[in-house]
């Protein structure tokens, strides 16, 4: 296969942790191959291993069976090409937001008067002008979040990991967001990895969406969105699809009553 | 001679009232005070004098040898012993302070009357100075040892506040407590005064053998300005004069001079290195050793260097102007 | 409350001192004690003026602080070199913290007498022991801080390819600080006793602690009273200004 | 004075260190070992005067000497009963005021100016008052260590109980608890940690008052035994002394930190 | 009105806190009646007041204007028969699960064997049997929130307030203890008052759901829920009730986008 810039591969990958001394099995025999440009999707229950895969993508565990790819090339640690937003903002809480996102940039070839202004363009990005002063402790947990995902963005790495950047955010400013992800994914045509636990955003976002299922962590399905975009996320198409894989979901052992519940 | 900076750290085993840096009560206190070595040395500008005193006494002054931190001391038999016996290297230069005795005071309204009485009282007492084995032989005598008592350790300062406050039944000390008589706080009892000439403590100057080895003619410029102090210290027309200066120690005339009461000012400003003196070392070694203060046994030979005072004394003219003892303190005779 | 924030002086604050001030005026004025023991209240305002005025009371004072804050600086930053190697070295912390761990426990005071001995009767060795008291609580509290610098950000700082002097700057120290700080300041008040300490045991020189001494040796309480209300003063300020300073680096993590 | 309090538990390294972990047991002993090899040597070259630093072999020769001939043992025990009688005094006085200042805002209020300002005078600052007051026999020394546990204890306790979380004084209200089932149940329980942190900055300071109290006034005691060796200029004796204060206060510190484990099990498997 | 056992009632009720020295208004001239027996849901943005109403009448709060009313009597204090779950578990860390049970029992009118079984049953109404002696360090946080429901219910009171409860649950453990709530109310008759995020929960158990709006905390809305129990979780009805009240909350001005989002 020829490397192409921003391609993702992993093969035959198994990653055991160790639990109180007993080995778990956090992926297991998985393989999985992201196209540069691509809009991948996870979605699973609660510790099928999604963190696990963005971990090992960014590079900051070594420690597993099988190969780990990027753009053909093992990856033996983290990289400025490609960045993560973790599930939790992990913000440095001594700085205030605008150095939380100036810290991203602190090996970047930028200029002093272009990280400036990038820094300033992804603060609005995510809504947060007037906040460049708070502190972390100042901010809601969605704010949080939200300065985590500029600070992810600003360096603009061929591939953007995304753990669930979207998850503590209330409706209005999720929606918002997904659009911006969107925007920047058709501009910049970043390879996109995106975790979550929201099906609609899933589908929405996507060109595949993978499912797994825990325990040990596997792919149960990849469910192509051939959806021309822009999308509505109202669309006939969408929705069978959103059904299509809560179906796909409820089978997996832990999410049995979550079918259930969600597609009432 | 070539003017080298050099700086001469000269200690004392004592200190002042209230921490005051000036003493009494010897020749070399005499020195300090009237600046003595200051100005014989006038003529090497290039040698300067540094005194210091030490509230821990002659344990302190040991450490400040084993340190390198001294050139020159006033220092008690006992803790040069002591520093002898742990490896220092000194020199026995001039005698400074013989013969001085040692009181025991105890509180105005106590029963104790005599040494005898002290047996399983309370006595402060400061271990590890010339007064311990002063002590340790007046207590022989009387048929007793430390074990007898019950000592308590402390310096002379809390010695005084102890017995004002009952917190001892007797302390054993100087001439200090002559105050405490006065103030109407403690009374003496016993003096070694008068008791067998053996009981009194003596005290030298002595220097680092290092010292005294590269800068000889110093040496016998400091040693020359003690004996002019102790010529003048024992000149009786200075009697009232000599209280005076040692006043300045905070400690007043009086008690120097109830100190001093009865005895010439020559018998205890000798700066001799006699037979007496170097025998009163050894039987302090030997009496130090049976009282388990030294572990092991301490050889003398070598440590007396009289010919720097014997330089002075003849330079001064000054070979007669006092009696040499032999061993057992009777006059030699001129 | 932490009584972080200075707030408007609660009057009931003063109910207990004003008592304890009457009852020793009362007493010092009953006549049933020496005055010398319980000296009256404007005795000690005079006192203060005379050891001012003649004694160099501000002099002794300044020694006093000086000789405090050269050692108290002097620990406390090998206390924090030393504490971010323990801290970020796994071989560093095996090799050494065990012995430090044992040395440790031996009391402050009980150096004194090698220290004497091992560094004279100058202004060194009162140094180095304030050193000494300034340096434990700022090594463990330094180490403490380092190792529990949250895995997580080092983490974001691994993904940023942060180099190791960037993590150090960035990362292991500002996580670290509040730690720091408070070792730093335990630090602060470990000095000022070693101060006294030092005044106490050690060669006499000008300073705070031979005032009470010599208070206690002339059996003037009232000169002993003063010289404790001078080292608890004094105490209270260098605690005041570690707090302001506390308050201010750690800005980020109060509201 | 101890106005502030670190918990000085270890706790589990973790993170990315620089170095990479190594898992060396018994390494820790390298360095004393080869300082005590380096010392040795020292002594027998003659690179330090032994009056600077006796020999290890004369300094265990003392260690024996002292301890056959009773002197070590009855001193220590004289030490540890101060300690412990002045500690148990001022660990139980610390604990009812800081139980007292914490909970009732009133108290807290009355006493805090008066508490702050005495905690400021470190514990030696008492010892010439205190022995102006009381003369220097076994009270002063009582007095000493309990006023040195006295201020840590306090200030822990009651910072203990203000940082008890308001959440659980609710949720008690909730189901009508009294006010000594709130103290009993709640508040103390919550505040143990805390409470166990001042018990051993307290009894570090209790172990390091004595030791002043003994340097200072005392015929007896293991800062006595100190101060006759600094006197007697035997540095051994010095040496073998700090050997045993240091055993001690490692002895005392490992004591209270077993029972405190004890006590709070539950919290011990915490991340 | 005629007391009877187990009615709330709030009556022009205003609620102001001090943040930073300014007045905050959380809940403004608020009126609100539960009859007993009554299920009684409230859904609204975060801050809109809705932890506010239930502190008030647990009785932690007294400071207030209006009136605050149990069986028509002012609720001056907490009381055994007003029972409340935080929306944070605040369990006891020093206490394993079931003396954290206990404990809420410290001064019911229970003897010892009584409050041994009703310990026992309630963990396993939560599904904790086997967890009795583990300490809340190790449990997860959806199982810290289960013991705190199991310490709200044991005392079995004639009002139970409950604060987002289910909220840190996943969806089959969320499912399976709405169904549990819903049995015990059926079978106790307990006034219940539940606040939550999920208006799919709030429709499935309430007779009545109070949609309130924010800044300051108003109620904008109550729409009552008539369908029969038991609710089938996709009937066509509720489906309905949960657009119309998704709309509703969409009106208000925080959440303008969750309609939109939600009902896509
Ligand atoms: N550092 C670790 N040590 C031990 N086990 C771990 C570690 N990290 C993850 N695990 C375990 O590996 C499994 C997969 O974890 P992972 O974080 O990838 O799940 P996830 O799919 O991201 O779950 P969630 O949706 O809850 O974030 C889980 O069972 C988890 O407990
Ligand atoms: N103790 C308090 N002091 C000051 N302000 C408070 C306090 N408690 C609540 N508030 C404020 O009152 C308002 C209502 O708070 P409340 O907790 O009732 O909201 P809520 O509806 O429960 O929100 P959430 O869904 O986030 O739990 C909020 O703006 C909140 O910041
Ligand atoms: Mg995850
Ligand atoms: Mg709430």
């Amino acid at each position: 296969m020829v490397a192409t810039a921003g391609s993702l591969e992993m093969r035959s990958v198994t990653k055991r942790y160790s639990v109180d001394g007993s080995p778990l099995v956090a992926l297991d025999d998985v393989s999985l191959a992201v196209e540069p440009g691509e809009f991948l999707a996870i979605v699973g229950a609660s510790g099928c291993g999604k963190s696990t895969i963005l971990r090992l993508f960014a590079g900051l565990d070594a420690k597993h069976d099988g190969a780990v790819l990027h753009d053909g090339a093992p990856i033996v640690g983290p990289s400025l090409q490609r960045g993560l937003v973790f599930q939790e903002p992990r913000l440095f809480p001594w700085l205030p937001v605008e150095r939380n996102v100036l810290a991203a940039l602190r090996n970047s070839h930028l200029d002093a008067h272009a990280r400036r202004s990038a820094v300033r363009d992804h603060i609005a990005l995510v809504g947060l002008q007037g906040f460049e002063r708070a502190y972390p402790h100042q901010l809601s947990g969605g704010m949080a979040q939200r300065v985590a995902i500029a600070r992810g963005l600003v360096n603009r790495p061929d591939v953007l990991l995304l753990d669930e950047p979207l998850g503590a955010l209330d409706a209005l400013t999720r929606a918002h967001l997904q659009d911006e992800l969107q925007r920047i994914w058709v501009r910049e045509r970043t390879t996109m990895v995106l975790v979550t636990h929201d099906v609609d955003e899933a589908v929405y976002l996507a060109d595949r969406v993978v499912v797994m299922s825990p325990r040990p962590g596997r792919i149960r399905d990849i469910v192509p969105v051939t959806l021309p975009r822009p999308r509505d996320r109202g669309d006939e198409a969408l929705l069978r699809l959103r059904a299509h894989l809560l179906r796909t979901l409820a089978g997996t052992p832990q999410h049995a009553g979550l079918a259930l519940h969600r597609a009432a | 001679a070539r003017a080298e900076d050099l700086t001469v750290r000269i200690g004392y085993a004592s200190i002042g009232a209230g921490n005051r840096p000036f003493v009494g009560g010897t020749l070399a206190a005499t020195a300090h005070a009237a600046h003595y070595v200051e100005d014989e040395l006038k003529s090497d500008p290039g040698v300067k004098i540094e005194w210091f005193f030490f509230a821990g006494a002659g344990p302190a002054v040991n450490e400040a040898f084993a340190n390198n931190q001294l050139d020159i001391a006033l220092q008690g038999d006992l803790p040069s012993v002591i520093g002898r016996a742990n490896g220092l290297r000194t020199k026995i230069l001039l005698a400074s302070g013989v013969n001085t005795p040692i009181y025991l005071a105890v509180p105005p309204d106590s029963d104790i009357k005599t040494v005898a009485d002290l047996k399983g009282r309370r006595v402060a007492l400061y271990r590890g100075t010339n007064l311990q084995l002063a002590f340790d032989k007046v207590l022989a005598s009387k048929g007793l040892a430390e074990r007898d008592l019950k000592i308590v350790n402390m310096d002379a300062a809390t010695a005084d506040a102890a017995l004002a406050s009952h917190d001892v039944d007797a302390a054993v000390g100087a001439n200090e407590l002559f105050e405490l008589q006065k103030n109407g706080i403690a009374k003496i009892v016993y003096s070694t005064k008068g008791d067998d000439p053996a009981f009194g403590r003596n005290s030298a100057l002595i220097a680092a053998a290092s010292f005294e080895e590269a800068h000889p003619e110093i040496v016998q410029k400091i040693v020359t300005a003690f004996v002019r102090a102790a010529l003048w210290s024992s000149d009786e027309a200075n009697r009232d004069a000599l209280f005076e200066l040692w006043a300045k120690s905070g400690y007043p005339a009086d008690s120097f001079r109830a100190d001093f009461e009865g005895q010439p000012l020559k018998f205890r400003n000798s700066p001799l290195i006699d037979p007496f003196i170097v025998h009163q070392y050894e039987v302090q070694t030997q009496q130090a050793r049976a009282y388990k203060l030294l572990r092991k046994d301490v050889d003398l030979t070598g440590w007396f260097e009289p010919k720097y005072a014997e330089t002075a004394l003849r330079q001064l003219g000054l070979e007669h102007r006092w009696t040499a003892r032999d061993a057992n303190g009777h006059d030699l005779g001129s | 409350m932490t009584a972080t924030r200075q707030r408007r002086l609660d009057w009931r604050g003063l109910v207990p001192v004003v008592v304890l001030l009457a009852a020793w005026e009362a007493i010092s004025r009953s006549g049933l004690t020496d005055t010398r023991i319980v000296p009256p209240l404007e005795g000690l305002v005079g006192l203060l003026g005379t050891e001012v005025a003649e004694k160099s009371l501000l002099g002794n004072l300044a020694a006093s602080i000086v000789r405090d804050l050269s050692g108290f600086a002097l620990g406390a930053s090998l206390g924090v070199v030393g504490g971010i190697l323990l801290g970020l070295s796994p071989l560093a912390s095996a090799l050494l913290r065990p012995s430090f761990d044992v040395f440790r426990q031996i009391a402050l005071f009980a150096w004194i007498p090698l220290i004497a001995m091992w560094f004279g009767i100058g202004e060194a060795s009162k140094i180095v022991f304030v050193a000494l008291a300034a340096f434990t609580p700022t090594l463990i509290n330094t180490v403490e801080g380092t190792r529990s610098a949250s895995a997580t950000l080092v983490e974001v700082g691994a993904l940023l390819r942060y180099r190791r002097s960037q993590m150090l700057l960035a990362i292991y120290l500002p996580a670290a600080l509040p730690s720091i700080l408070t070792g730093v300041h335990l630090a602060l008040i470990q000095s000022w006793l070693a101060t006294i300490g030092a005044e106490y045991f050690m060669t006499a020189g000008p300073g705070i602690g031979t005032l009470i001494i010599e208070g206690r040796d002339r059996f003037q309480m009232g000169q002993t009273v003063l010289g404790m209300i001078l080292i608890g003063a004094v105490g209270f300020l260098l605690n005041r200004i570690a707090r302001a300073a506390e308050n201010r680096l750690l800005r980020w993590r109060t509201a | 004075m101890a106005t502030i309090s670190v918990p000085d538990r270890p706790t589990r390294a973790r993170g990315i260190q620089f170095a990479p972990p190594v898992r060396l047991i018994g390494i820790g002993l390298l360095v004393p070992l080869l300082g005590l090899a380096a010392w040795t040597v020292g002594a027998r070259q003659g690179w330090v005067p032994p009056q600077i630093l006796p020999a290890p072999q004369v300094v265990w020769d003392t260690f024996l000497e002292l301890w056959q001939s009773g002197d070590l043992l009855a001193n220590t025990l004289i030490s540890l009963q101060r300690v412990l009688f002045g500690f148990a005094a001022g660990a139980s006085l610390g604990l009812l005021l800081g139980t007292a200042m914490g909970l009732s805002r009133p108290f807290e209020a009355y006493a805090s100016v008066l508490f702050t300002s005495l905690a400021q005078v470190p514990a030696l600052g008492w010892i010439p008052l205190a022995m102006l007051l009381v003369g220097i026999g076994e009270s002063l020394k009582l007095i000493i260590v309990a006023v040195g546990t006295l201020v840590p204890v306090a200030w822990n306790t009651r910072a203990g109980i203000r940082a008890v979380p308001s959440g659980w004084f609710e949720a008690a209200s909730l189901w009508r608890y009294s006010r000594a089932q709130v103290v009993w149940h709640i508040v103390l329980p919550a505040t143990v940690p805390q409470i166990f942190v001042g018990l051993r900055y307290g009894l570090g300071h209790a172990w390091l008052a004595l030791v002043v109290v003994e340097l200072l006034a005392s015929s007896e005691g293991l800062g006595y035994l100190l101060v006759w060796g600094r006197q007697m200029f035997q540095l051994d004796v010095v040496i073998a002394t700090m050997a045993v204060i240091g055993a001690i206060g490692f002895a005392l510190d490992a004591a209270l930190a077993a029972i405190e484990r004890r006590l709070q099990r539950w919290q011990v498997a915490s991340p």
